[in-house]
């Protein structure tokens, strides 16, 4: 017998919906608690003085700061799931632009697919999340491709 | 800083020196912190037990972001990162050994951009890939700094 | 926003209006986060044994927030706190998670206080209270005083 | 009983000052640590149409996370003349705020920590130490904005 899916059309209805934006202040203090959190002394994350003499200018914000609870992936999408568990399955992120203090991101995430799978421990639901991060200019800093998985 | 890295100091095959990390459930809970993400599984001995793990994990964001400084000091400030994407397929857990690492998969000039291509991944005491992705980084070209000045 | 409290509004004896608070692991991780206090005493259940207090336990600073929280919600956006002071007398543990949002059921703490003194000094109109945080059991784990200076209708008119 | 000579070189002793820049960002992962919806200290427009101008500091908070050195510095002193001193396991024991001045986003606050005062006490368990720990916070005009007098419990 076919099992039923789990991906409901109510779920199929919020596919390619953007989310509601969120925004990101981008300041040194965060970038900061990011550089501590990964220990990663590299003064371009904290040292402005040093920054000023690269190419940057100034301090930028490392790699991972988009790729953060607060600045989108994924916040302001309704994500539907039948599970109660969830992990992060990847990330993809796309840069085009340094993110610096001062800027302010606005993130806009949508669900671009669902996928079922069975797993090991039993049916799986994959939800893909597209997201655009855009500065106070209305510049594409980056964008940001992650599954996540439920089960 | 390390000295700058350039196209022509790479070939296809060549190794990105290795990252070794061991985060503690310290900075999982710094990592929570910075990141926003409080899910319980990350900081709950308990919670995570519930859930079928021995352990805490960590953070598979965390290691996004381990991988995104091994390539940030081997490109050096006049590298750019412009792709980082990996997936979380295995877990890790805090007080075991994470080691970042990363081989050059191609290279190639495109639009006048010199482009390098990577497999990176995260190893964990076992060997395993619990981590795999792949980067595309932008670098200098000594044949292009030489035009230029 | 709340009405805002004036001085006339209070005697001595009135109850500051309690606040409830329940403390999760989850706060304590945010609360490390917010502030850069990263002691594994109040995250680490091994650490926290090693140190006698069996499993993790809420920040004593934590507990002082709510009770700026507490007063700054009753004296309203009018009011100035000008002292807040507390002891931290007993431990307290908070709540497991039992999902990703819904803390378990256990112990939830109430910040309460009560005006002790009120005067004019300087032209400003000058409350005092003693406030402390309660636990389930009704203990007051931290007990401590502040100060406020309210708005007061006669000098408005 | 007495305090021992060590700890009584040790009174008076200052500590570099820390800057700590007061960002948004950090006020508001402080107001959500401790769960206080209060707009002052979240919603840019509604402070800026407050008295205050800009969001503002809830009680207790300066700015944090801060880099080590302040009073971290001190107990790293302090810590091993109170072992010394047969008191090795430290506790906290409370702290006093006075708030003089609203402290604002923006505001950049140079804090100031010093020894104030160590004292012995007989207690129930033996000898306990009490240790005072002021710390001024001074704003970008110059302004005391604060004033903390922390107290450490050793036993």
């Amino acid at each position: 017998m076919q099992q039923a899916s789990i991906i409901t059309d109510e779920m199929k209805e919020q596919l390619g919906v953007e989310g509601t934006p969120t925004i990101l202040e981008v300041e040194k203090g965060h970038i900061r608690m990011m550089a501590e959190a990964l220990d990663d002394p590299n003064p371009l994350w904290q040292d402005e003085e040093y920054a000023k003499k690269t190419r940057y200018g100034g301090i930028v914000a490392p790699p991972a700061l988009l790729c953060n609870a607060r600045a989108g992936t994924g916040r302001g999408v309704q994500m539907k799931s039948p599970f109660l568990r969830a992990l992060a399955g990847g990330d993809e992120l796309q840069y085009y632009l340094p993110v610096r203090p001062g800027d302010v991101i606005t993130s806009v995430s949508k669900i671009a697919e669902y996928n079922e799978r069975e797993g090991r421990m039993g049916k799986m639901l994959f939800t893909i999340i597209d997201t655009t991060y855009k500065n106070q200019r209305g510049e594409v800093v980056a964008t940001s491709r992650s599954t996540s998985i439920s089960y | 800083m390390a000295k700058q890295l350039y196209y022509e100091d790479v070939e296809v095959g060549i190794e990105i020196p290795p990252l070794v990390k061991c985060p503690t459930t310290r900075q999982l809970v710094q990592w929570a912190g910075a990141s926003g993400d409080y899910y319980e599984l990350h900081y709950d001995k308990d919670f995570a037990q519930a859930q079928g793990f021995p352990n805490v994990l960590v953070h598979g964001k965390l290691k996004f972001g381990l991988l995104g400084q091994m390539l940030t000091d081997w490109i050096g400030e006049g590298g750019i990162l412009r792709k980082l994407s990996c997936s979380y397929r295995g877990t890790d857990f805090p007080g075991e050994e994470i080691v970042c690492k990363g081989r050059v998969a191609n290279k190639y000039v495109k639009d006048g951009e010199h482009i390098v291509e990577c497999e990176i991944w995260t190893e964990n005491p076992s060997g395993e890939k619990t981590t795999p992705g792949n980067a595309t980084v932008i670098l200098p070209s000594r044949a292009q700094d030489k035009k230029e000045a | 926003m709340k009405k805002q409290l004036y001085y006339e509004d209070v005697e001595v004896g009135s109850e500051v209006i309690p606040l409830a608070k329940i403390a999760t692991t989850e706060m304590l991780v945010k609360w490390a986060g917010a502030t850069g206090d990263f002691n594994p005493l109040h995250y680490e259940d091994a650490f926290a044994a090693s140190q006698g207090v069996g499993s993790p336990i809420v920040h004593g600073a934590l507990k002082r927030a709510w009770l700026g929280h507490l007063m700054t919600d009753w004296t309203g956006e009018q009011g100035i706190l000008k002292r807040l002071s507390c002891q931290y007398r007993g431990m307290d543990y908070p709540r497991k998670m039992k999902d990703m949002v819904t803390p378990e059921e256990g112990e939830t703490w109430w910040c309460k206080g009560t005006v002790t003194k009120k005067y004019v000094e300087d032209g400003q109109h000058i409350v005092e209270c003693d406030i402390w945080v309660e636990n389930g059991k009704g203990e007051k784990t931290t007990p401590g005083t502040a100060t406020v200076i309210l708005p007061s209708r006669e000098a408005k008119s | 009983m007495a305090i021992t000579d060590e700890l009584k070189a040790l009174i008076g002793t200052t500590t570099e000052p820390v800057i700590m820049e007061v960002e948004r960002g950090a006020i508001r992962r402080y107001a959500d640590a401790i769960d206080d919806p209060n707009p002052l200290f979240r919603d840019v427009e509604h402070a800026q149409s407050s008295r205050y101008g800009e969001m503002i500091c809830p009680p207790g908070f300066f700015g944090w996370p801060v880099k080590r050195g302040g009073v971290m510095e001190v107990l790293a002193s302090l810590t091993p003349a109170l072992a010394r001193a047969g008191c090795p396991r430290i506790l906290d024991g409370g702290v006093d705020f006075e708030f003089y001045l609203p402290i604002r986003a923006g505001d950049i606050l140079t804090s100031s920590g010093k020894v104030a005062d160590i004292r012995a006490r007989e207690g129930k368990t033996g000898t306990m130490i009490f240790t005072t720990l002021e710390t001024t916070f001074i704003n970008q005009n110059g302004d005391l904005v604060a004033k903390s007098r922390a107290t450490i419990i050793s036993l």
